[in-house]
């Protein structure tokens, strides 16, 4: 009888309810769901659970984890393969190519994704920008000249929570904007250095000088959630942030495209943060077969509709129709096809997808000072490239 | 007790209004720094009162509009810690079933170390017991990893007796610190006493060290207490599904990352997970000072 | 028959220190020997060292005639009591005194026939149930010689046991002692710093100072014929007057001179002590100079002198003066007419002096 | 063979204590310092590598501003808990009647876990939400409170939680004190015509050296494991302004799976312990060898 | 010339109980009043009262002439010892006595001179750089004289401030006391259990109880002359013995009969005494029963008794016997051959012997 013990961060309600979705499946295919949620810190107490139960020997079943860190406990030697069920159910016909290299360590499957949260949003009070006579902004000019009436007009022109991930995520989406997809991946996924210490990455810092005028005195230790509220109680017009912010808007009762709009930070490009599940290396053929139960579920077509409905978010399999779903999340999955084909889906180094936790750690570490200080770009950009160099 | 009040001096009339003027300062003083200790009571308390809807769009320190108690249902036994929507209730056993052997045991094995520190001299028991002082003062999270692998291969990972055990060990320094500073006061001619009646070591700390030590079992009892059951690191590093303690269960209520915030039951969530430790304060606090001047003052 | 307690060549140290240097003392079944001597001068050391409660450094230790040198406490057939009663606090005056022998394993009935008998004796009764807490300081003094009576050992050890209660109670309890001592023919060791205490209660006193004993004998003995200054010092309250004086024997007996402040030497003749060298210090007891005539004293001589301070104390009034450069104290009549400034007679008992060498300190005659 | 158990059975008690705080305090002590000298990254190896994460360590911005922020927030939370402490305890010294209460007020917030009050206090630091709000809404339009998102102030806003958190119990700790001292005394320096206040400064409170000492100990060791105030109140921020070594430690144990690094600030940490801990401890056992 | 201190009427409460009672006391310049009675009496309080420590419920207070009820210590120009000493415990010496004057802005050379008249006085000198921890208890006593002889008070107030010192020590503070007091001419309150200490140092004793004062008057009237049974037991050490006895009075005096254990009643034939009831308590001192012509008693007579205990004390010896079915103690020559169990001949002196109603324990000569 298949069993998994389940290691999440998946806490708040409308992602326990989504949870709850793949813990009846597996139950309905004759599983045993034993629950471990551990929230706090973006998965840094969930992981410091991890660390302690494998070193401790006694490894939980299945663990959300994502991007490198898959790899690097792959590398520790501590998780399983699931190849098998991924090649039994053609998982690399589904998923979009780059998605699909997260899963795999060394050529073998050893995780399965259940989402595609889509970092690089803008979010606007529908309401604030018709009475302001803006429309959603397509380059940084456009924002910067919006941000520039909003505030003559008193009114917050970006919402922000003073958290370090926070203004990494924000970071990110200016930079996608600015040095372009493959300045990108040069700078956040190669560690180009050459790229990190570009002029284009002055302007990148640049930018966010100008977007740190854009937010209110207030906003340091701000929850993101709370910045969401001032967008839609009209205290503040956009909030750069992750789809998630859509299920507050949603639980507030808000309607996309009435109340709120949503659209993609300017500039080209894709950024995802894909949830997905590793499994570790247990002992007893009930937990292995959990494992490949749960493995399977999770890619399923229908948990990928049903959680992702839940969520927020969209699958990450691209043959899931989409009907039921808001037009933000339409727009998430035309993009996300989009930018796929053209090689400018990319990986959000906010969210842990792109880097080791220590570099993407060194750089966030910068971002955040140069934000929450009167750091020139140039010494921003010259940090950058010593933090970097000293994470390795 | 040092009472000024009541020197008499030279004008009765101009001493009275001094006098009266004083202690209103006096008690003004006080009044406010007990807003200050109370303010984040106050915050927490009103929140939890207050409808989602109120929070969202008012002043978030203010009087609750209107009186719910709604969160307080909802975090007890129907907030979401994960997939399970129980609240906080089931958590708040695990911790109970932590809490109360833990605190016992090293209570315990702290008045028996201290019982031996105090009137068992023996050669090297000094440096015994600095090393054991010392063992007070090491950060936590230096010793979970090593922690981890131990219990492990201990047998006791993730399970109830391994956090017990685990809190037993980094509350030993504590206790033994607290009875031996009782303990010394207690004069050696008690315990000379009792060797010529013919009471053994055991037998003299059973019957008549331990039923002295009352007032310092109060002071650990709390100081062991409150440390454990608002344990939040071994929590989460050593336990696993079923055995987490309620700070866990808390901590994945109030701090869910990309979910919907509810900070009313956030707020009823940390009252309930405080409460039996704010019930022990306001109950035995008065032993507590008492135990304090009784012993581990001394210096 | 063999001492009851026979202690050889004892020492203690206390790591490098030596705390009881070479101590010898031996007492027979029924004896009292008490234990006096300054403050920190090991006088309970020695008395733990009795019990067990120390391991001793050096020498042997039997009691009734068996080597207790290495055994335990509570095999060494001992009971003690201690100064400040060591009552369990939390156990009644029933619980503290039957402990003992519950922690023995006596059986039920035996012991409560034993807390019977003792607290009839002790008359403690009606206190039975109470806490330590309840008792007064005299009462507890009781409960502690209850839970050593019940013992019925070979010996008993006293540390102390009142010196913490007020004059008054002191007196009594001091005779009570006594006649339990008396009764019971029990042989007992008892530590105090009161000479008193030490003169009513001893057959057999020892004087310590800095863990040597420096005399062993009755009390008369220690009291009459101090064996140095400090004993005579010690013992005796008011305490003994040592005079500096100058001594010039002959064949009749001495001439002792002792300086006034004022006036001419005073001198004393003695005639029974000889070959004493120049320079002595006198001893003199308040007692044996008082008014003439007051005592039939075979041996006592008359001299003026000038009165410092009076003091009456009821009973007796104390008068103290300046004679060879130290203040000394004479014993009186209530009734004396004696004066602060005022010159009066007094008799000098010369029978009762002790000489003492005043380099040594020891005793000349 | 009873014997031999009867004199040893207080070493046979002490054993597993001891045995187990030189496996569970030293023993891991010596294995964070063997990781320090690794290249351990998500979980620990054990091949030396020499002091190249001390390098890292004192290369690392942050590193510095949490060190820096820790002699800042230590003294400031020591010294400021302490004198409150104090005052407290002195004025509640007077003959209060409602003492009970007022002491347990006082004392509460030591019962409290800042897990739980951490967004409280957020709130009411908070210059939208809280106290600055709430004056401007009396109309003091001027009125400015705006530490926690100041990066210059926010350490302060840091101490300001953890006095809250402490002083009630230094308080404790020092009426205890007051308590103690000889009433005598005082009367008789209220015949010798000495004022109260210099009742206090000149006789009482220098007879209280060893609560001093005690508080002192509590204090610093509460200062140096700060941990939850931080992540409760800041996160470390704004940007990593609030940061202390056991933040950084942490972040760098857990959160970015960089545990050669942790182990050496690790390290550093108990350096400043044992400078602090080691002449109190050298203290309190020659005390007792008089 | 008015009384330095004059007490009208006292009474203090502690909420509803009455600690003190209508207390009614005057000394002039110079006396040297002394508080005694059991513990918990009041006499602290009553202390505290005079230095303005507590307030007083009624009645009222004047030092000097002043009206000082309402005034604060610091200006009642009082200086106080305690029993504690309540040194300042990290202040050294020189600081314990010179802070008052220090706070009272007395200049520093005013200060140093002051320091050392009182140092030198006491022979405290070279003490004056130590902390009150680095000082023996005899030395700490110095300092606290010190600390209030340096105020130079009108009136001095002690809070038996010998009784945390051992017994030979206490003697020599006495003594230390009463001769300052000879020399400074001051006017001393003074608070004691111990009624020796009470006997030699006060020009005026007064005798408490409950809170009520039972008698006042110099201490040869309180020792000799006791207003009632609890006076006469409490005061004196040996304590005075008090026997039931009966008497019949006619013209040529009293014959009084005292009960024996295992003979024929005592008669004795007191001349002075006439008019008392049949049933008396009969007050005799122990120094007023001795060896038949020991003492030139007027009134001695004499009878055999039986002897218990015989307590040697060094310089006297005191036997205790059964009489009216009571202990009753002698106090008999060192050199006495009394021995338990035997009979002894002994004097009684009825020149000194007091009386008492057995009911009311009023005295009734
Ligand atoms: N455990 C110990 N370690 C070192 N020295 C000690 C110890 N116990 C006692 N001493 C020293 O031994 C000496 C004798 O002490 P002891 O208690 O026997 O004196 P004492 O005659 O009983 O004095 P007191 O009359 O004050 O009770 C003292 O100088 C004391 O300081
Ligand atoms: N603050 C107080 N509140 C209530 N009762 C008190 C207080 N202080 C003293 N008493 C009571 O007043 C009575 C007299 O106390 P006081 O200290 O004056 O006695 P004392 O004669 O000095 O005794 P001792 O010889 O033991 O010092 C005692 O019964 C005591 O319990
Ligand atoms: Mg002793
Ligand atoms: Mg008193």
């Amino acid at each position: 009888e298949p069993k998994a013990e389940v290691l999440h961060w998946w806490t708040s309600g409308g992602e326990a309810k989504s949870v709850a979705v793949l813990q009846k499946e597996f139950a309905d295919n004759g599983g045993t769901w034993t629950d471990m949620p551990v929230a706090g810190g973006g998965g840094d107490a969930a992981m410091t659970a991890l660390r302690a139960r494998v070193l401790s020997g006694n490894a939980p079943t299945a663990v959300q984890l994502k991007g490198p860190a898959i790899q690097e406990w792959y590398e520790e030697g501590v998780l399983a393969d699931i190849s098998s069920v991924a090649e039994a159910e053609g998982w690399a016909d589904v998923l979009p190519a780059s998605i699909a290299a997260h899963m795999k360590c060394e050529g073998s499957w050893c995780a399965a994704p259940v989402n595609v949260h889509r970092v690089d949003w803008i979010w606007a009070n529908a309401d604030v920008l018709e009475a302001n006579g803006i429309e959603m902004p397509t380059t940084w000019e456009d924002f910067n000249a919006a941000a520039d009436k909003l505030q003559a007009a008193g009114i917050i022109p970006l919402a922000h929570g003073g958290q370090a991930w926070q203004d990494a995520t924000v970071f990110e989406a200016v930079a996608l904007g600015i040095l372009g997809p493959d300045g990108f991946r040069k700078a956040f996924v190669d560690l180009d250095e050459a790229t990190l210490t570009s002029p284009e990455m002055v302007a990148v810092f640049d930018q966010m000088r100008k977007m740190r005028g854009y937010v209110d005195p207030n906003f340091p230790g701000r929850d993101w959630n709370l910045a969401t509220a001032m967008v839609m109680n009209g205290e503040a017009a956009f909030q750069i942030m992750g789809d998630w912010a859509k299920g507050e808007f949603l639980a507030a009762g808000k309607a996309p495209g009435e109340d709120f709009l949503c659209a993609s930070v300017p500039g080209e490009g894709f950024l995802y943060n894909v949830d997905s599940f590793a499994m570790f290396d247990v002992d007893g053929d009930d937990n292995k077969a959990g494992q490949e139960l749960l493995a399977k579920l999770i890619v399923g077509p229908s948990f990928q509709k049903v959680f992702n409905l839940n969520k927020g978010s969209i699958p990450a399999r691209t043959d899931v129709a989409l009907d039921e779903f808001d037009s933000c999340a339409e727009l998430s999955a035309a993009d996300m096809q989009a930018s796929s084909d053209g090689g400018s889906l990319l990986p959000s180094y906010a969210h842990g997808m792109a880097l080791r936790g220590a570099q993407s750690g060194a750089i966030t570490d910068v971002v955040t000072q140069h934000f929450n200080s009167d750091m020139s770009s140039e010494e921003a950009v010259k940090q950058l490239a010593a933090a970097v160099a000293n994470s390795l | 007790m040092t009472d000024f009040s009541m020197t008499p001096a030279h004008s009765r009339q101009q001493t009275r209004w001094g006098k009266i003027a004083l202690r209103w300062l006096l008690y003004l003083i006080l009044g406010v720094f007990a807003v200050y200790y109370l303010m984040p009571l106050f915050v927490m308390v009103t929140t939890s009162l207050k409808s989602l809807e109120e929070i969202r769009t008012g002043n978030l320190v203010a009087l609750p509009r209107d009186v719910t108690l709604d969160a307080w249902k909802t975090a007890w036994s129907g907030a979401c810690t994960g997939i399970q929507c129980d609240g906080v209730r089931p958590y708040f056993w695990n911790s109970v079933l932590i809490a109360v052997p833990a605190v016992a045991i090293s209570t315990l094995l702290g008045a028996l170390n201290g019982y031996v520190v105090a009137h068992w001299r023996f050669r090297g028991a000094n440096v015994i017991f600095a090393l054991m002082l010392f063992g007070c003062f090491i950060p936590f999270q230096v010793v979970l990893l090593p922690m981890a692998r131990l219990l492990g291969l201990m047998g006791i990972a993730g399970t109830i007796p391994g956090l017990i055990f685990v809190h037993v060990i980094y509350g030993l320094g504590f206790t033994t610190l607290f009875f031996r500073n009782y303990y010394v006061t207690i004069p050696a001619e008690l315990t000379k006493a009792a060797k010529v009646d013919g009471a053994g070591f055991l037998r003299i700390f059973w019957s008549i060290f331990l039923p002295l030590s009352l007032p310092i079992i109060v002071v650990t009892v709390i100081w062991q207490f409150t440390q454990i059951w608002n344990d939040f690191l071994f929590g989460v590093s050593f336990s696993q599904a079923g055995t987490q303690p309620i700070t866990v269960a808390l901590n994945n209520i109030v701090n869910s990352t990309t979910g919907v915030k509810e900070y009313n039951v956030d707020m009823a969530a940390a009252i309930i997970a405080a409460l039996p430790t704010l019930l022990v304060y306001v109950v035995a606090g008065k032993y507590f000072i008492r135990g304090l001047t009784a012993g581990s003052v001394k210096g | 028959m063999a001492p009851i307690l026979d202690i050889k060549n004892l020492t203690k140290n206390y790591g490098s220190v030596e705390i009881l240097k070479d101590i010898n003392v031996a007492i027979d079944q029924g004896d009292f020997l008490v234990l006096v001597g300054p403050s920190g001068c090991g006088k309970s050391t020695l008395l733990n060292c009795i019990a067990g409660l120390e391991p001793i450094s050096g020498g042997s230790l039997h009691i009734g005639g068996q080597d207790m040198t290495d055994v335990s406490p509570k095999d060494r057939d001992i009971a003690m009591v201690f100064q400040s009663y060591a009552l369990y606090p939390t156990m009644s005056v029933a619980k503290n005194i039957t402990f003992g022998m519950k922690v023995r394993g006596v059986d039920a009935a035996t012991q409560a026939s034993k807390l019977a008998t003792v607290a009839k004796q002790l008359q403690i009764e009606k206190l039975l149930d109470r806490r330590p807490g309840q008792l007064s300081g005299g009462q507890r003094q009781r409960v502690a010689m209850g839970r050593a009576l019940v013992r019925d050992p070979k010996l008993f050890l006293f540390d102390e046991p009142l010196s913490n209660l007020d004059a008054k109670l002191r007196v009594e309890m001091r005779t009570e002692i006594k006649e339990l001592h008396q009764r019971l023919g029990a042989s007992m060791v008892y530590v105090t710093h009161d000479q008193i205490e030490a003169m009513t209660l001893a057959t057999k006193i020892v004087v310590m100072k800095g863990g040597v004993i420096q005399q062993v004998g009755t009390p008369s003995e220690i009291y009459n014929r101090p064996a140095n200054l400090f004993v005579a010092d010690f013992m005796g309250n008011p305490a003994m007057n040592l005079i500096p004086a100058k001594a010039r024997s002959d064949a009749a007996g001495t001439r002792i001179e002792i300086a006034r402040r004022d006036s001419a030497p005073i001198v004393l003749t003695d005639s029974q002590n000889r070959n004493l060298p120049e320079d002595v210090v006198l001893g003199v007891r308040p007692e044996d100079i008082a008014e003439p005539g007051a005592r039939a004293a075979a041996n006592a001589q008359e001299a003026d002198c000038l009165v410092d301070i009076v003091e009456p104390a009821g009973a007796d009034t104390y008068v103290v003066m300046q004679l060879g450069g130290k203040h000394v104290t004479a014993r009186l009549h209530a009734e004396t007419d004696a004066t602060p400034g005022k010159a009066q007679r007094l008799a000098f008992d010369l029978g009762k002096v002790s000489y003492f060498a005043p380099d040594t300190g020891q005793r000349l005659n | 063979m009873s014997k031999w158990i009867e004199d040893h059975l207080p070493k046979v008690v002490l054993a597993p204590s001891f045995i187990a705080v030189l496996v569970f305090v030293y023993g891991f002590l010596i294995w964070t310092a063997w990781v320090s000298l690794t290249r351990s990254r998500l979980l620990p190896k054990y091949d030396i590598e020499g002091v190249i994460q001390y390098k890292r360590l004192f290369a690392a911005p942050r590193w510095d501003v949490a060190m820096n922020n820790l002699f800042l927030f230590g003294a400031l939370f020591i010294v400021i808990s302490m004198v409150l402490g104090l005052l407290l305890a002195i004025l509640l010294d007077q003959n209060i009647r409602t003492e009970g209460a007022i002491r347990t007020i006082y004392l509460y917030p030591m019962a409290l876990s800042m897990i739980v009050t951490g967004t409280a206090w957020k709130w009411i630091l908070n210059p939208g939400l809280g106290i600055e709000a709430m004056v401007r809404s009396w109309g003091f339009e001027n009125f400015r409170f705006d530490w926690l998102v100041n990066p210059d102030m926010a350490i302060y806003t840091i101490v300001l939680a953890a006095i809250w958190q402490s002083s009630g119990f230094v308080m404790a700790l020092f009426l205890a004190g007051l308590r103690s001292v000889d009433t005598e005394i005082i009367r008789a320096a209220q015949v010798d015509g000495i004022p109260t206040w210099r009742v206090y400064s000149a006789i009482i409170i220098p007879s209280m050296a060893p609560i001093f000492l005690s508080a002192f100990i509590v204090l610093a060791h509460l200062a140096i494991k700060s941990f939850d105030l931080v992540i409760a109140l800041t996160g470390g921020g704004p940007g990593f302004a609030t940061d202390l070594p056991a933040t950084y430690m942490y972040a760098m144990a857990f959160s970015r799976g960089d545990i050669g690094q942790a182990a050496s600030s690790a390290m550093i940490m108990m350096g400043v312990v044992f400078t602090i801990v080691v002449p109190y401890l050298y203290s309190e056992l020659r005390a007792k060898n008089d």
